[in-house]
């Protein structure tokens, strides 16, 4: 039984990072395991009347330490509840899911929209390549510093508060960014212009894909995204973004 | 100490079995889960050719359950022969197989093409709330149910469940409808029809508008209605709807049930139903039941 | 910003009443609540004689809600005339008179006795699951809607409300029923039948067996019923089924209800109800709504 | 609006006294201010899947320092819920509820059976007359060395580990104890017994009644017992026992 099982994991640091927005380190070493960028841990709530997983993905990994990062945002009751939570306390956690990201391409720009950004800080640290980030906003920035270590930080905001204003492709275009692969996550529109930004560039991309859970481990088909092909699992154009996913290659999923 | 249930000549070697489609054809949970030691497995409903199911969000939580909108997403009789029935043979489990369609003739065609199958029982859901034609409208009349289990007996080689809706004024009448066409057996219930609304986006949650609701908040009322059937028809039970732990069951077998399904819990919880399975074995020891059937509909 | 709504000519302050059997007659409540701030206090079921209701255990908890079997305990129409209504009046609440009996006629005098009497409209409840006569199989059957209805409605001075059960195949059909036979409005849904079993006793937790499930647990059923009904009639229509908070009573308006009553959540928080107009209000202004009635039934 | 309304209130102290039993202090003022010996508090759980009230009477009051004592056994996920608090945590209550026994007599059997002992303590503590007390146990003790400051004790245990083996009214018997005025708190068995006995002897006698609750303030008609006269809020047999009782007069109620 290699699955990822649902655990206790102690909460080693829990604070809020912006406004709204909270950095959470796990003590969870079954999870820091095996887990890579791009891929996600279900915590479920301690009130019976919130039954379903909530999937976040995993911002950092800490081996040594066997330690998690996640970064959320106060979205629901759900999310309010993780921002009460303090060190030792307790939360049950499940992970690492999903496929995550590959580790490919020579000149890459990654690709953070809103909530879409923490997944990209594994991903800037492990990516052995020359790295632009593109970090979109709609007005607050956070993680950004984070982001400079590991190569050249550009900023989208949609209200011009900061760097260009406008969406991560406005500020890709602004700075001129070129790449021989993209990876992405953020709100499906966003997702959307940058497959099709890819695609006009005849750039590979990975994005990391968004949907309502309940199982989280590719069993309810509840979080299924179009396929363009006929999935195995499903024999229908559907493929689970929990368990196929979260990352797609832009030119596996229709958007 | 004697857990064995027999159900139309089929014995499970305990009363435990999967709410069809919370646990994937078991192939997703046999990491989690040894599938020897449950009941059985009731897999996802299956339909003659592939179903794509409904578009997205499928899913949505409510206050102490669930809201899905599948809409019966699966590969189709041949892939599921193929690929999971081998499986859950090597692993050693006795199967279910739920089976939905839009028409008579659909579920008649599924039912034939598993007749030589090596599959224990089957599970008719003419109680989908989530499908356009078929599932629910099936379920809902009782000429309908009667119809139906007539002409899947008909064609049927393994004993045949008929798995009753929640959404209808009088679950009795369907069950007898059900007991008159045939049946070897019933389940229920199905999910009962639910919406959320998006108060912030001015939306449905869902996008097929309702979806079935399903979870511990719908548990009085499933109990109830295994109370019900059980005193209302001859035929062995199913008993399923918000099992989350061992004194669920235990609810429901006392209700009248021979066997209990585990369903949303799995969602939550993927090793719930060997955690069910020993609680009932505590349950017995510590009261000294020898055997299980001293319990099943000892409530009166 | 207006949240007046005005049903069959009764304008009410704003869109939230008790669900009727969860606020006594207002007076329990009075220290918590001051009665004015809510659009009606909607009071618990009378009938012609007092009645002394089931056996206890009455009530009994369950997952993300609640079971009750009191049986329409009620101490007649005559000191509720004397004593409550004037209570009522001096607390300037509008009054909404829910209305039990055991046979066509005693609802019909009640409904006679009431008709001279200082209050605003009647609610009629054809939906209670808990007593043997009377009650919900009035609710089960179009023809009896509708034929009850005519009745009540030859009889009735204020505008009267027909309370429909969810414990029906289809609810649009009672609610086109009762439209039929001449009803003001309607309000929906009374509680679900369910039941609940102490494993350990081996015994109904309730005396009464079967109990009405009502709470957060049953508010997907009730806001998909208020939906349906919303687009089957023309009537206006009070929202109840698991209300917490304004958000919850903000699905139920979207939906297409024009009031909404909290019942269950009373228990635990004596003083919801002013907090749900309130939380309400707020909603209208951080969406700059100017009018209740942009947001009844605005999400199709 | 002079109710008792729902508050939080702090944890002073919360620990085991005996198995699956647990005492606990709570910080509140609001509570302590009014409340009497035989009334009770509503407790609420911190978790959605249970949401109506405990019942719990109310062991000792300390005004001085705005503190109530509860003392209460784990029969199910509620209590089992409260035995985990610890001090400084937060926990709703709402109290004082129920109208509590009436400070009388010259010469009095205080009795409490099981989970029925602890609001003896606080009604021996403030009834100002020649005191005898019998407590009745199953198995294990609890409780009855506080009592002794305030009277002779007198215990039953139905396995005769420790005093008279039997019930309380064995006890009684046993003692050969007299009064002219009984107080009783504990099962329906026992309070039957009770009432029988004080009938039998020409005895007063006050007894808190248990039912299953919902709102805990009279509302729901939920907590009824059987009232030999035709109640005044009822119009018929009815009394509530959260709101008329939970102490009534033998003769007031059928058992
Ligand atoms: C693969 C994946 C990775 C994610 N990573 C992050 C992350 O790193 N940081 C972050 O802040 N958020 C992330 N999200 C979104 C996050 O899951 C939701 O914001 C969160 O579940 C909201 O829960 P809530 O109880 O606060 O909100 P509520 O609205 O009260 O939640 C109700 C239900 O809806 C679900 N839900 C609500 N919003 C979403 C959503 N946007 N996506 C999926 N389910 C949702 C909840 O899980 C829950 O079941 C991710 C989502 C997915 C699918
Ligand atoms: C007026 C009054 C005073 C009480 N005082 C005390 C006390 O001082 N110490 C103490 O240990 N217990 C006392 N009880 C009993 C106590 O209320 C129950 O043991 C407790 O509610 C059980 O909750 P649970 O969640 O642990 O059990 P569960 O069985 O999980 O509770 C489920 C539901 O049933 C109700 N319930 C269960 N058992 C009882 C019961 N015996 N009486 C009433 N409701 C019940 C619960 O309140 C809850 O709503 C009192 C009861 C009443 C009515
Ligand atoms: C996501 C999901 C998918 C389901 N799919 C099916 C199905 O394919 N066939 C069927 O008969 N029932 C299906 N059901 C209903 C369950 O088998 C079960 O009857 C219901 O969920 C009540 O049980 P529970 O409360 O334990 O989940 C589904 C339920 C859920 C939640
Ligand atoms: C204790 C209790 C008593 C009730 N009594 C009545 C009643 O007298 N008449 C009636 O029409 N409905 C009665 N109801 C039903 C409620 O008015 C309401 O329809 C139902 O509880 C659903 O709303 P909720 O989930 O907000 O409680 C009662 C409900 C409860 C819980
Ligand atoms: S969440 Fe269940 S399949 Fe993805
Ligand atoms: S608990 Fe509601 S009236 Fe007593």
């Amino acid at each position: 039984m290699s699955a990822a099982m649902k655990k206790i994991a102690l909460v080693a640091e829990n604070r809020m990072i912006a406004e709204d927005i909270y950095s959470m380190w796990l003590n969870a070493p079954d999870i820091t395991e095996t887990a890579k960028p791009g891929q996600f841990v279900s915590l479920y709530c301690n009130n019976g009347s919130r039954l379903l997983p909530r999937p976040i993905s995993i911002c950092e990994i800490d081996k040594i330490q066997g330690r998690v990062r996640l970064v959320y945002r106060i979205a629901g009751k759900g999310t309010k509840e993780f921002a009460g939570l303090k060190e030792q306390d307790q939360i049950e956690a499940m992970g690492p899911l999903g496929n995550g990201f590959t580790l490919e391409g020579k000149k890459a720009i990654l690709i953070g929209g809103g909530i879409g950004i923490p997944p990209m800080l594994e991903l800037a640290k492990q990516l052995d390549c020359e790295k632009q980030m593109v970090l979109g906003y709609r007005d607050i920035t956070f993680l950004e510093k984070e982001f400079e270590t590991y190569g050249k930080v550009f900023i989208s905001t949609e209200d011009g508060s900061k760097g260009v204003k406008g969406n991560v492709i406005d500020a890709i275009k602004a700075n001129g960014l070129e790449a021989d692969i993209i990876f992405a996550c953020g709100p499906t529109p966003m997702l959307r212009g940058v497959k099709a930004y890819a695609l006009e560039h005849g750039i590979t991309a990975q994005l990391s894909m968004e949907e309502r859970m309940a199982c989280g481990i590719g069993a309810c088909l509840g979080c299924i995204c179009k396929s363009k092909e006929v999935d195995h699992h499903s024999n229908v154009k559907n493929k689970r973004v929990c368990k196929d996913g979260p990352v797609f290659y832009a030119d596996e999923v229709e958007l | 100490m004697n857990t064995n249930v027999t159900i139309a000549g089929v014995t499970f070697n305990n009363p435990v079995t999967t709410a069809s489609g919370t646990f994937g054809s078991g192939m997703e949970y046999s990491e989690y889960v040894d599938l020897s030691k449950l009941g059985a497995v009731t897999t996802k409903g299956v339909s003659s050719i592939p179903w794509p199911g409904n578009p997205t969000p499928r899913v949505a939580e409510t206050y102490g359950g669930m809201l899905n909108a599948i809409g019966l997403q699966n590969p189709g009789v041949e892939v599921f022969i193929k690929r999971d029935i081998p499986f859950l043979r090597q692993q050693k489990a006795k199967i279910i197989v739920n089976v939905v369609g839009k028409t008579t003739e659909e579920y008649c065609d599924v039912v034939e093409r598993l007749a030589d199958c090596d599959v224990d029982m089957l599970e008719i859901n003419i109680s989908c709330p989530n499908v356009k034609e078929g599932g629910i409208a099936f379920g809902q009349d009782p000429r309908c149910v009667e119809a139906i289990t007539t002409e899947i007996k008909k064609r049927a080689k393994q004993p045949v469940i008929m798995k009753l809706s929640p959404n209808v004024t009088d679950i009795t009448e369907m069950a007898k409808a059900a007991e008159a066409g045939g049946a070897d057996a019933l389940s229920l219930i199905n999910t009962l029809t639910g919406m959320k609304i998006d108060i912030h986006r001015r939306a449905f949650l869902l996008a097929n508008k309702t979806g079935g609701l399903s979870g511990p908040a719908i548990k009085p009322v499933a109990v109830r209605m295994v109370y019900q059937v059980a005193n209302a028809v001859k035929l062995p039970l199913i008993g399923m709807g918000g099992i989350v732990g061992a004194e669920d069951a235990l609810e429901f077998i006392m209700a009248g049930a021979s066997m209990v399904a585990v369903g949303t819990t799995n969602f939550i919880n993927p090793s719930a139903t060997p955690e069910v399975v020993r609680g009932i074995e505590e349950y017995m020891k510590k009261y000294n039941i020898s055997d299980i059937h001293e319990l099943i509909g000892c409530v009166k």
